[in-house]
């Protein structure tokens, strides 16, 4: 029986990105072998659109979501999450010249770009619209990105590490740059990323978490985190 | 001289639209041999009695007797009445050539594909044997070598005459006309009705509804004169052209003329 | 720099790390939906044809009612609500009776949606078509006892085709485009992969010109086939001017 | 003397049209009222027993998005249509190069999917604008930042394209005597169009063109994927916000058929003012 | 009994259509006045003879002259001539009256709302002094009660009666009817024909192509018998219907009886 994971079907670089021979890859592809490795599940990855990709777990189009899910109360509420995976700080970029801090007061007047339905845009909403900034939605964080380097908008708020890699890129280094990390608040920011599943699979849960302690044990995580990142994204 | 067997007998057949009674009891019986022509204004119930012959429309009352066989009919609850077995319909109607006023031939079939349609896909014949029967048929109405070509390139005369060798390749007990010359020009008309003289002439039991007196009066052996839902008069052509009684006939015979 | 992508034809070799092959393979996904649904939709249509036609009154009511709300809502909500709702619907019916649930891959779901919303299309296509045929070929064909299956089978399907195609093959096209909004469920048909392929190299014009080309050409070639079928199937029919 | 051009088969088959209601008196029979019956039903429990809870707090929202859907469909349907008429009026008329350019606009677009031409705009075109500092300056920037000029334009070229086609049978299709007569009394070229010719195609084409409109309202949501907050972008947010997968999508529909049925209702009137005969 | 003033004068006119020459040289004269009726065999150039003259054909050559006023003709450069000064035409055009065998009213519009365009949107009338010139007309061809109805809705007599009142609403001096009649069934053709027999009376200038004999001989007072793209005989009524010369026109006169 084979368990179909799913992820958002764009690239979201460090942790996915598809390659030109189709095939994805990324520190989470990796993450994802590693796990069902050790649990000895027969994983298939299954690309969604990341709008849809809880109604597709759901409707058991998909059985895990390893995408860079977020931990949060109100998605607690629809489906189940295993134990955390990678934790990060979120930042704030904006373009380069552009001098703004990544508070509520700094971002005042100024148009914000998150993705939507991410811990991000709950954040952005309450610590930065609501103190005079707008916020803009994007279906992928690639969109937000690339409108932000297109001068559409001023700022992206996103996962640290996601925007990283984004201002690494050719077009993140031509025009923009890191302004911050947010303040925290776990409450909205969530416990870290976690890996989704369906509720009452408690079996499939219990395996996932073994196995997530089982590689960090045994060196598997650094061993392929070291390629992507030179800081432990277990977080603390 | 014995009779020849009946072929069709139509007992007190009434029909009505709606509000309107268009046959108030209709009678008529054909004998093998016959060639029955109906004759009547616009609006009479000339095609409608046709029509209920081969139970394209359904009698509100009065039966229908192929070949000694009853058409059985049950109530449709709406006061009219149906087939209470459609297969049954379905085989008699095998028996009776219907050939219409607007031809209605296939116009996705060619002229020889419209001709084999019935007998294999229906009577079940060999492609082969309709195709040798096909075109005898064709031959002998003219349209041999218009054989390959599809209906709509055909002139209204040509067609109509299609029209008959289709009817005929089910080697029909009867074959009813609707008014086979109406939809064409008066130069076309004559070689329709050439094929229908030669028809006669065999001794096929024909009904035909025709505005063509003068043909009806050299053609059939049997003459009706439909009025207002029923049989005005009838008899032979002599009797009825030469000696009309109704004042109805007369009026209608002189307005023809 | 986007300008130096925009002409950096090496991006659409066929071997990676040119994208040629996922454009490809992508618009082969979208045409094995567009295939996959246009028949499923043409079955639905002629079925959906005769029971708005030939149906008691109930049936033709609930047909009335699929047609009408197809051609209400927008494709792209239909796509959604069927995409989501109407697989976990089907498990949840599979389950009812017993089966237990089926594993419907995305190529299934595909298909199934675009076959529904082609499925109200055709119906009326076919409705229309079925109408145009003069009721004496039909009467014709009864009168010589043929039953009501044969009259379906040797007259009326056959004999409406001149009159469906045209709406057919529009339908046809409609299909191939259809597909690309299958994107929103992340489908990877050739829109997706092209946003892909797009996003990761930001050389956003030639990945999207370069898919308009394809689809382009899907329609051209189509159009070319259609005219072949169109010109079949009017054989016997006098042209119009 | 019929003139009364059905609209093209496919339009018909795509949109609801005003021939496709029902008339009050034809509606009610016997069964139908089992059928509303259980339809209730089915209402009664998607209205219990399903989560609505969310629907008060976004209603104003949702409204909000209905209205940039109808500014959407309004702007790029009259945009689209006044597009169309040059577009119709040089492939009959024309002198080749201009009916081959526009011949051939029409085919690019109609071949290709509506949302690939959404995405070259704002994605393609709009990524390449803020490059040419001219442009990034000039008064214009404002508006090409936001990302409703990129939907209007890219659903106001394709319904110029498919409306295109259309008058240009509309155009071909008004009787030649007409046209002759106007002539025949002196009319000027300009006057003929204006007073004789256009009317005269619109007339012709109103029956598709009402079916090409609703098919406009089809097209719409597409702009949500650019970021334009229309009433699907709502939907979606709830979708996202809640969790719910449903029952947003349930009241979507059910808002979008009110919208196509009003649009309907609304074509009835406006092709009941001018009466034509026949089929 | 001094001459009325030329209305239309037309000199030696030719027309071709690619090899075939349909009009070989035709002169005609109309005085105020006149009522002329042109008849021939079908085929024979009239309808084109008539477009010619307010330039819905281009005459290959030859000269027409309205009013006094010849129409300026260039060379088009394939042989044929086309008009040098369009808004000459356009003028001109306004003093013709033409009424067309298929009516050619505009669908889109009532019948007030076609009697009144031209006046408007052309004679640049106002609106208030067009539709009280238009009603009148209307009363006078009896159709007053149907002003505001499309001309879809109207029979053909009751179109071709509007599309007189169009065509008098723009107070031409010459009324040019090509077989006014001809596209309606005889019942209608009665009501066109007195309509253009009042006109007649009150000497209006006309030129008529018809079929209908009887009527010009009562209406018209000069007929031209055109032959094969030439004035094969003109004259008065009676002497073309009572004593015709030429071998043709007498052919043509007995065929139409
Ligand atoms: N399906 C129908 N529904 C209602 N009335 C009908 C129908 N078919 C025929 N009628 C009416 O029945 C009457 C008889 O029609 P029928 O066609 O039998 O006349 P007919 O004698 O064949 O006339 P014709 O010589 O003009 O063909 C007519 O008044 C006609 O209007
Ligand atoms: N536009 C055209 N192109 C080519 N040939 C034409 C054209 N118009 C008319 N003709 C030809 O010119 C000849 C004269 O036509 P015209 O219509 O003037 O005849 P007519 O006398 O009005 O006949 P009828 O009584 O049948 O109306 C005919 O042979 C016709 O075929
Ligand atoms: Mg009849
Ligand atoms: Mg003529």
């Amino acid at each position: 029986e084979p368990v179909k994971v799913g992820f958002a079907a764009e690239p979201y670089p460090p942790f996915t990105s598809p390659d030109a021979s189709g095939n994805w890859e990324g520190w989470e592809v990796e993450f994802q072998k590693a796990v069902c490795a050790e649990a000895k599940l027969d994983c298939v990855i299954t690309p969604v659109a990341w709008d849809g990709i809880i109604p597709a777990l759901t409707s058991k189009k998909i059985d895990i979501i390893i995408g860079s899910m977020s931990i949060t109360e109100e998605r607690l509420k629809t489906i189940d999450f295993s134990d955390k995976y990678y934790n990060t700080p979120t930042g704030v970029i904006g373009a380069k010249g552009e001098t703004f801090e990544a508070t509520p007061e700094g971002l005042k007047g100024k148009t914000i770009g998150v993705q939507v339905s991410t811990v991000h845009q709950d954040y952005a909403n309450k610590y930065f619209g609501e103190n005079g900034a707008t916020v803009k939605e994007y279906q992928t964080q690639d969109e937000a990105n690339n409108d932000l380097a297109a001068g559409r908008i001023d700022a992206v708020q996103a996962d640290a590490i996601a925007l990283d890699a984004f201002l690494k890129s050719d077009q993140g280094q031509d025009c923009c740059d890191m302004k911050g990390n947010v303040k925290d608040d776990p409450a909205i920011l969530g416990a870290g990323v976690g890996i989704g599943l369906r509720k009452g699979e408690g079996e499939l849960k219990g395996k996932l978490n073994a196995a997530i302690k089982a590689i960090r044990e045994n060196g598997t995580y650094n061993t392929f985190s070291k390629k992507y990142f030179d800081f432990d994204i277990y977080g603390g | 001289m014995t009779k020849p067997a009946q072929a069709i007998a139509v007992t007190n057949l009434h029909k009505r639209f709606g509000p309107l009674e268009v046959l108030k009891g209709v009678s008529l019986t054909a004998h093998e041999g016959d060639v029955i022509a109906i004759i009547g204004g616009s609006g009479s119930g000339k095609s409608t009695f046709l029509r209920c012959i081969n139970m394209l429309e359904l009698p509100t009352s009065g039966s229908v007797t192929i070949h000694g066989e009853t058409i059985a009919m049950k109530k449709d609850g709406h006061g009219g009445l149906m087939p209470s077995d459609r297969k049954q319909v379905q085989r008699l109607r095998t028996q009776l050539g219907m050939v219409f006023q607007s031809f209605n031939l296939w116009q996705h079939m060619t002229i020889l594909q419209n001709v084999i349609e019935v007998p294999v896909h229906v009577l079940g014949k060999s492609k082969d044997e309709a195709i040798e029967t096909a075109e005898a048929l064709l031959r002998r109405v003219g349209l041999f070598e218009k054989r390959d070509a599809y209906p709509a390139f055909l002139s209204g005369g040509q067609q109509q005459r299609a029209a008959i060798a289709r009817a005929l390749a089910i080697q029909p007990l009867v074959m009813l006309f609707d008014e086979p010359t109406s939809a064409l020009d008066p130069q076309l008309v004559g070689e329709v009705l050439t094929v229908i003289g030669d028809l006669a002439r065999e001794k096929r039991t024909m009904i035909l509804v025709t505005h063509e007196m003068k043909f009806a009066r050299n053609v059939a052996n049997h003459i009706v004169f439909l009025a207002d839902g029923v049989i005005e008069e009838q008899g032979s052509p002599d009797e009825i052209f030469g000696n009309p009684r109704s004042e109805r006939l007369k009026k209608f015979i002189s307005s023809i003329h | 720099m986007a300008v130096d992508s925009f002409i950096n034809w090496g991006l659409l070799a066929l071997e990676p790390p040119g994208w040629g092959g996922v454009l490809l393979r992508g618009l082969l996904n979208s045409i094995q939906i567009a295939i996959g649904g246009y028949a499923f939709g043409l079955a639905l249509g002629v079925c959906g044809a005769f029971g708005k036609l030939y149906g008691g009154p109930i049936l033709r009511d609930l047909m009335e009612c699929y047609t009408t709300i197809v051609r209400a809502v927008p494709e792209l909500v239909l796509i959604l609500l069927l995409y989501y709702a109407g697989t976990d619907a089907l498990n949840h019916v599979l389950n009812l009776v017993g089966i237990g649930t089926v594993d419907i891959s995305g190529l299934a779901a595909g298909i199934f949606v675009i076959g529904v919303v082609q499925g109200a299309y055709s119906t009326e296509v076919l409705r229309g078509a079925i109408k145009a045929v003069p009721a004496g070929q039909i009467e014709a064909a009864r009168a010589y006892g043929m039953s009501p299956f044969k009259v379906m089978t040797r007259v009326t399907l056959p004999a409406m085709l001149p009159y469906a195609i045209p709406g057919l093959s529009n339908l046809w096209l409609i299909a191939t485009k259809d597909t690309a909004l299958l994107a929103v469920v992340g489908f990877s048909e050739l829109t997706l992969v092209t946003r892909q392929a797009a996003g990761a190299t930001k050389a956003y014009v030639l990945f999207f010109c370069a898919a308009g080309a394809l689809y382009l050409a899907l329609t051209l070639v189509s159009n070319v086939f259609i005219k072949i079928i169109e010109r079949h199937s009017r054989r016997g029919f006098v042209e119009q001017a | 003397m019929t003139d009364a051009t059905p609209p093209d088969v496919t339009t018909h088959a795509m949109a609801i049209l005003p021939e496709d209601l029902p008339t009050a008196g034809s509606f009610f029979k016997p069964h139908r009222i089992v059928l509303l019956l259980i339809a209730a039903a089915l209402v009664f429990c998607v209205v219990w027993f399903m989560r609505w809870d969310w629907l008060p707090q976004y209603l104003p929202r949702l409204g909000h998005g209905i209205v940039v859907t109808l500014a959407m469909l309004f702007s790029t349907s009259i945009l689209g249509f006044l597009l169309a008429v040059p577009l119709g009026l040089v492939q009959v008329t024309g002198p080749w190069p201009l009916k081959t350019l526009a011949s051939g606009f029409c085919t690019i677009i109609r071949g290709t999917p509506l949302l690939l031409q959404l995405w070259l705009l704002y994605y393609g075109l709009g990524s390449l604008f803020p490059q040419f500092p001219a442009i990034r300056h000039s008064f214009l920037w404002p508006y090409l930042r936001e990302s409703w000029p990129y939907g209007v334009a890219a659903l106001t070229i394709s319904f110029a394209a498919y409306e295109g086609e259309v008058m240009r049978g509309a155009f071909a299709g008004v009787p030649s005597g007409e046209l002759e007569a106007a002539r025949a009394y002196g009319m000027s070229r300009w006057t003929l169009f204006r007073r004789i010719w256009l009317p005269r195609a619109i007339h012709r084409a109103l029956p598709t063109l009402n079916g090409e409109t609703v098919l406009q309202l089809k097209a719409t949501p597409l702009v949500a994927t650019i970021t334009v907050i229309d009433v699907y972008a709502v939907i979606s947010k709830v979708r996202q916000d809640t969790y719910i997968t449903y029952e947003p999508l349930l009241l979507l529909a059910l808002i979008y058929m009110c919208l196509t049925g009003i649009l309907v209702v609304a074509f009835r009137h406006l092709e009941n003012r001018i009466p034509t005969r026949g089929a």
